[in-house]
């Protein structure tokens, strides 16, 4: 935890959801509060923190989790196409859809641990994607992605009027502020299971699972369905995500499955803090603001930011960070890595905490200044 | 652009806080829930009063297609500073009819947000959406994949925001996926092979036996399935059509069973990479020196592209295929465009940036015309703009599907190269006339002017 | 038959490349205990090896020619040709064979410089910070050959006179239409070689033999006051070399681009773990099954029963291989299981 | 007087070697029973096969009349069967006081149990049974230490503590205290005779004379896979045969 000072999990709940539900606020003065980046966080956020119970707790690495947010995805747009346009059957559909996979490649795959269930499940994930960009296009559309089209049947909804539908809560349009601050709620949700997991006896013996696995066995828990528990836990939070992105943009493509995407969230957990409540959120932020922010500077814009320079300067300055945005943003991700892991083992969190430290310190010390000059003075 | 650029300097100077509160209760409140709620004429992202307009350029900046992104932006460049009268002006010297003047679009300066569509879907529609929502563009373009355009296409109808497509080729994306907010200035599947069918007869003629590799996508289908189409027409037989992963890498499983297929000619329905190693390895497989039937065996690339087929060097050498655009044309358009290219950039432009560049002066052409920002009027003045002097002779944008309709270039790769920019040869210019063809045929609805 | 020998030629020529790849990456495992995800940039950086020499010999003469037009006012000849004539022109064909002498010592230097400089500090840390950090160098390397070379595929042809295809149909009596490119065979062979000099140097050598005992024991060789750190650092070395020349010779069959790294990196990662991890004989065993199964399931034969098998075939063997034989097909006992 | 674990003809080969060779033995409730033997004698070899984690041959093991053969770990834990083991197998990665909470929690939630949203703050019984022994074995001052930065003898007995909170009816000790310093040798010993005051039935594997003289109602000793005498410490001690394999005929 960042605060560890905070013990009430009621107090850490309430600034949590003061803080997501304010990030329209604070996040527009760094260029990232407008809905879809808004819903962006609050969506990756949700996997990545789902991904953590089972990485984070079990220190089992999944390399396939992107199968079940592509499920997800799917669900709530067949749910979108067949059924209604509102929001919760499809929430509800793709959750559960994504657990029966989970179930089913949490099966297999647990069998092996280490690297071999990590490559399992990458095998797993690279054969759904593989099938649905090409065999299996009639269910998913393939390369161009699931979307509605007007012929849908839709039969829970009346007939369509011009032009596709768009998804609704109850008539309340899902797209813009309104989308994201469904997902906002989905997020807080999500993170009050998860702090629930953390601080419960079933998250305390998955983590003793991480710890030494033989042991448990000894001493009286059959841990595969601890796993596999788990393993669905986080399936249905992948799913879940994967709904909402069809929620906020009702298409869904294979792409979605693709390994990059599994790795994309592991790599938001391991850099945001592996096994912390809050860091596997701060990594999906990070990756997300660097590929929808860095990616979109290009020169005209850098020439803006610097403009307060001298302009011999603002050349140089623009000439280099050019170099680490626009097309360049995969190097400064790629630097990024490098640098949390080598200096920050722990992640974001483990930097966040040594600040805290090192300001309280400095706070401190401070203090015992003034109380030694306030001292002196007498 | 002052209230803009104020804006950027002060955050760097100053803290964040007092601005972000500021701009987020001007902009973020008023914007809820109020999808539905637009007075009459008024539009998302309507520039209204202000000084000037921004193009978002949504173009592949990582992966594959970079590079073709790359030039694609370069073009968009070209095309704003011409739009807002700067440097030589480029096609505004040429295009008929034109209502552009050199000074931005009904009196604003041309602005430009760009991003990177990873050649994604998901990925571009992020950007697409970031363009809309945070940067308030009026018009999205670019991309360098069919996937791509549909899945910008489909996000920019449910905006209202006009998407003009970059590079796609497949016919879906003015067929069964086309959208009243969409627009293709690229040729398609069909057209290039209508355009390719009387070539090859004259070169191979009638009887002939094809067998087809294909990238396993919606794009590698249509243009299979366009291709055989045509060569059926022409009485050739069709030994098989093999479908291939996309990103295979190494072809040579799909290879070694063409060779005592029977079939005397291959035609590779991949794009970008595929079509680089495909081509590579089945020169290196010894096709092209192969007689079957007592023929010469031949390969064909539908879907040329100059920028990928530098990646098969001497491989491309006499192969057969068709392109949207070269930089070689003699027409007027293209001269004065390769001009203004080669100037900025020192190298001649891609098809690509072509298209990519002609697309931003159409949409700019409409609305200066329309004399209103308001996208159904805009479309309306697309839809059926028949136009000469951008390239490939006089075009057509045809209202029932958007498609522009143009003439074709057949290619060949060039024997003897003078320079690396040199390796296509126009063998053909095929006629607007014999590459149309019926919207009906692929289906599809555009879907309402207003949303 | 004749498909089928063709279709084993073409899982043996992909099963080399697999071998190659998977072989250093095992090697760095078994004796580092490294999962490094930037092995896959060392074959990349192995095939722009080659690319660049190609470039470098190809530097021109720039000499203007004012009868063509606009952008071809410079008729460009290589200073090897202008020189050299005949010869000039022969060593630029040759130009990817010459590129092996070069990429070995500049892929063992990068090799060492990655140990030595970032890899070492990295043996204590858990596997999952292992695969963050690589997999961030490897992008920063993919980037920068990105920024100097483009997105596009290069071109980098085989030498003319083994361009073309060998007519083995006619030398083993099928016909003509068995043919084989040359440049193929060629790798075949290569692979097979460099496998077999690792495997030799692994076998033979005292250095070797202190490699071997340290994969297998590391704490207990150390104690034996063998400096095992140092000859890791050289197994390292090795396995970049071995990457970067898988690299180079790939690049004829496929134009190197900045991105083929990523593409081989789950394979090669499914071929070592099939192989069982940190097993050298597991990895070479496991590319080649692999690379025939895969050339079999491509058959038009195979995939009219089974649409899309070529897709998922490699996946589906390693389950079936994980599943049936734990430790994959060679691999020691409570390796990288927890 | 009933025999909590009857052991019968097992047979163990590794290879060709004979690890095990019909070994019988029962144990009866309430004694503590020690095995010694020279190294490789198949001392530890006996002790997994009681406990699922290898599977003999041949023969059967029962608990409480009922075969554990075959059975995995986690259920003969359950039916009352725990083992302490002599390499400290314990959560390094958790706090000392955890990694006793989470054998008391085995005892209570079963071999499965999922609750996910029950606060561990809230297991005030389990967290007082867990410091209760933890004080017992004199780890009190550490219970919120990283269980895997202490010291190699207070591992071992922590290791003790996490087999005592299940409350067995049958403990399993492999060499509780080998490496172990004499005082702290001492200590443990005093415990294990505090332990066996409440009548808790033990197995105890040691090579310290010292501990299973000052321990043992019965001892074993298998020489070479085969058990070659059997009776109370005093029987033993007199037993040339004994004397011969194990010490190669020094006195005991």
């Amino acid at each position: 935890m960042i605060v560890p000072s905070i013990r009430n999990d009621w107090v850490i709940m309430a600034i949590f959801t003061a803080v997501v539900l304010t990030a329209p606020l604070w996040l527009t003065p760094v260029g990232a509060g407008y809905p879809d980046l808004l819903q962006k966080f609050a969506i990756f956020g949700i996997f990545a923190i789902g991904f953590n119970i089972l990485f984070g707790l079990t220190g089992y690495l999944s390399f396939g989790h992107a199968v079940f947010l592509g499920v997800g995805s799917y669900t709530a747009v067949w749910s979108f196409k067949l059924l209604t346009m509102n929001v919760l059957p499809a929430v509800i559909f793709a959750t559960l859809l994504a657990g029966v996979f989970a179930v089913v490649i949490g099966y297999v795959s647990l069998r092996r641990s280490g690297i071999y269930f990590s490559i399992l499940t990458l095998a797993f994930a690279q054969m759904s994607y593989n099938m649905a960009y090409s065999v299996l296009t009639p269910i998913t559309n393939g390369e161009t992605g699931l979307q509605l089209t007007m012929n849908d049947p839709r039969i829970l909804d009346g007939p369509a009027g011009q032009g596709l539908p768009s998804t609704t809560l109850f008539g309340l349009d899902m797209s813009g502020y309104a989308g994201f601050y469904f997902c906002a709620v989905m997020l807080i949700i999500a993170f009050f299971i998860s702090l629930r997991i953390f601080r419960s006896p079933f998250g305390l013996k998955l983590l003793a699972i991480k710890s030494n696995q033989t042991r448990m066995k000894y001493t009286g828990f059959n841990t595969r369905p601890y796993l596999l528990t788990a393993f669905v836990i986080s399936g249905m939070y992948a799913g879940l995500a994967g709904s909402l992105m069809a929620i906020t943009d009702p298409l869904a493509g294979a792409e979605r499955m693709q390994w990059t995407a599994s790795g994309e969230v592991v790599l938001m957990t391991i850099l945001g803090g592996t096994g912390t409540l809050l860091g596997p959120l701060f990594g999906a932020g990070i990756i997300k603001y660097f590929e929808n922010i860095f990616s979109a500077m290009n020169d005209g814009r850098l020439h803006e930011i610097f403009s307060f320079l001298p302009d011999w300067l603002e050349n140089i300055v623009v000439a280099i960070t050019g170099e680490f945005v626009g097309d360049g943003w995969h190097l400064t991700l790629g630097l990024l890595f490098m640098i949390v892991v080598i200096f920050l083992p722990g992640g974001v969190v483990e930097g966040i905490r040594r600040a805290n430290g090192f300001l309280r310190r400095l706070v401190q010390s401070s203090g015992t200044n003034t109380a030694t000059l306030a001292a002196e003075k007498e | 652009m002052s209230e803009d650029k104020s804006k950027i300097s002060e955050l760097s100077r100053r803290g964040f806080i007092k601005v972000g509160a500021t701009a987020v209760t001007a902009a973020s409140m008023p914007m809820f829930f109020v999808k539905d709620a637009w007075a009459a004429k008024d539009f998302r992202n309507n520039p209204g009063n202000a000084g000037s307009v921004k193009f978002g350029f949504n173009v592949p900046q990582t992966g594959a297609y970079a590079d073709e992104g790359a030039d694609e932006l370069r073009a968009y460049k070209l095309a704003v500073k011409h739009i807002n009268g700067e440097g030589d002006g480029g096609m505004l010297n040429t295009m008929k009819p034109l209502s552009l003047k050199g000074n931005g679009i009904l009196g604003k300066k041309v602005e430009y947000v760009t991003g990177d569509t990873q050649t994604k879907s998901d990925a571009a529609r992020a950007s697409a959406k970031r363009m809309i929502e945070k940067d308030g563009v009026v018009m999205i373009t670019g991309g360098s994949s069919s996937g791509v355009a549909v899945a910008v296409q489909g996000l920019c109808q449910e905006m209202g925001v006009i998407f003009m497509a970059g590079l796609t080729h497949s016919n879906d994306t003015t067929g069964k996926d086309k959208r009243r907010y969409g627009f293709r200035h690229f040729f398609n599947a069909y057209m290039s092979g209508a355009a390719l069918g009387p070539v090859l007869q004259k070169e191979m003629g009638t009887e002939r036996k094809a067998y087809h590799l294909t990238a396993d996508y919606t794009w590698g289908w249509t243009q299979e399935e366009s291709i055989k189409n045509t060569t059926e027409a022409l009485g050739w037989q069709t030994t098989a059509a093999v479908r291939t992963p996309v990103g295979a890498g190494d072809f040579s499983q799909y290879i070694t069973p063409v060779l005592n297929s029977g079939a005397d000619v291959l035609i590779l329905n991949h794009y970008g990479k595929d079509m680089i190693n495909s081509l590579t390895q089945a020169v290196q497989f010894g096709l092209r020196d192969k007689q079957v039937n007592g023929k010469n065996f031949e390969i064909i690339v539908p879907l040329f592209s100059r920028l990928m087929a530098q990646g098969a060097g001497d491989n491309i050498k006499g192969i057969l295929g068709t392109t949207n655009w070269h930089w070689s044309l003699q027409d007027e358009g293209s001269k004065a465009f390769v001009k203004s290219f080669g100037q900025e950039y020192g190298f001649p432009p891609s098809q690509a940036a072509q298209t990519t560049y002609v697309q931003a002066l159409l949409y700019a052409n409409a609305v200066e015309s329309a004399g209103s920002f308001y996208p159904p009027e805009v479309i309306k003045q697309l839809e059926g703009f028949k136009f000469d002097g951008a390239g490939n002779g006089p075009t057509e944008y045809r209202a029932d599907d958007h498609q522009c309709f143009k003439d074709v270039l057949v290619v060949r790769g060039n024997e003897a190269p003078s320079s690396q920019f040199d390796i296509l040869k126009v063998e053909q210019i095929v006629p607007r006339s014999q590459v149309e063809y019926d919207a009906k045929i692929f289906g599809g609805e555009l879907g309402p002017y207003e949303v | 038959m004749d498909a089928i020998l063709l279709q084993i030629l073409n899982g043996l020529d992909k099963g080399g490349a697999y071998a190659l790849i998977a072989l250093g990456l095992t090697l760095v495992f078994g004796t580092l205990g490294v999962v490094n995800f930037a092995h896959g940039a060392l074959f990349m950086l192995g095939a722009f090896c080659a690319v660049t020499v190609q470039k470098i010999l190809t530097i021109s003469m720039k000499v203007k020619d004012e009868s063509i037009t606009f952008f071809d006012a410079y008729k460009e000849q290589p200073y090897l040709e202008i020189w050299f004539g005949d010869f000039g022109t022969a060593i630029i064909d040759w130009s990817v064979p010459i590129s092996i002498l070069l990429a070995m010592p500049i892929m063992l230097l990068i090799g060492l410089a990655m140990e030595r400089g970032l890899i070492r500090h990295f043996y204590k840390r858990s596997h999952a910070e292992q695969i963050l950090v690589t997999f961030g160098l490897a992008i920063v390397l993919q980037e920068i050959v990105k920024s100097f070379f483009g997105a596009n595929p290069i071109p980098s042809p085989a030498p003319g006179i083994v361009s073309g295809s060998a007519p083995i149909g006619v030398l083993l009596g099928l016909g003509e239409s068995v043919v084989y490119p040359w440049w193929r065979m060629i790798y075949l062979l290569f692979s097979g070689a460099v496998i077999f000099a690792v495997f030799a140097f692994l076998q033979f050598t005292t250095f070797g033999m202190v490699v071997r005992a340290g994969m297998h024991d590391r704490e207990t060789v150390g104690l034996l006051g063998i400096d095992v750190e140092h000859r890791f650092t050289i197994v390292f070395g090795i396995a970049a070399v071995v990457a970067g020349l898988a690299g180079v010779m790939y690049a004829p069959i496929l134009p190197p681009d900045y991105h083929m790294g990523m593409d081989f990196l789950v394979l090669s990662f499914v071929v070592v773990v099939v192989g069982g991890m940190g097993s050298l004989g597991g990895a070479v065993a496991a590319g080649f099954l692999l690379g025939i199964l895969q050339s079999f399931a491509s058959m038009n034969e195979v995939k009219a029963i089974i649409p899309g098998i070529d897709q998922i075939i490699i996946y589906l063997v390693a389950v079936i291989i994980i599943l049936v034989r734990p430790r994959g097909l060679m691999g020691r006992k409570g390796v990288m299981e927890d | 007087m009933s025999i909590v674990l009857s052991i019968k003809n097992v047979d163990k080969t590794f290879g060709g070697l004979h690890a095990l060779g019909d070994i019988n033995l029962d144990i009866e409730e309430g004694k503590t029973h020690a095995i010694i033997g020279p190294n490789g004698a198949g001392k530890s070899t006996l002790l997994n096969c009681c406990i699922g984690r290898l599977i003999p041959d041949s023969g059967t093991v029962e608990f409480d009349g009922k075969n554990m053969i075959g059975m995995q770990p986690h259920e003969i834990n359950h039916a009352g069967m725990v083992r302490v083991f002599q390499t400290p197998e314990i959560f390094p990665d958790l706090s000392v006081l955890q990694n006793v909470m989470i054998p008391a929690l085995a005892k209570r939630d079963g071999t499965f149990k999922f609750n996910a949203f029950g606060s561990l703050a809230a297991e005030k019984g389990i967290e007082a049974d867990a410091v209760h022994i933890l004080e017992d074995m004199g780890l009190k001052a550490h219970i919120h230490k990283h269980a895997g930065s202490m010291s190699r003898g207070d591992k071992r007995r922590l290791e003790l503590a996490m087999g005592l909170v299940q409350h067995p009816r049958l403990l399993l000790l492999d060499e509780p205290t080998a490496g172990m310093a004499r005082h702290d040798t001492n200590r443990t010993i005093d415990l294990l005779k505090r332990i066996k005051e409440r009548g808790m039935t033990k197995i105890i594997i040691e090579h310290d004379m010292h501990v299973v003289f000052s321990l043992a109602d019965r001892i074993s000793v298998l020489a070479q896979g085969r058990i070659i005498a059997s009776g109370t410490p005093d029987e033993i001690r007199g037993n040339p045969k004994v004397q011969e394999a194990y010490l190669g005929g020094a006195e005991l």
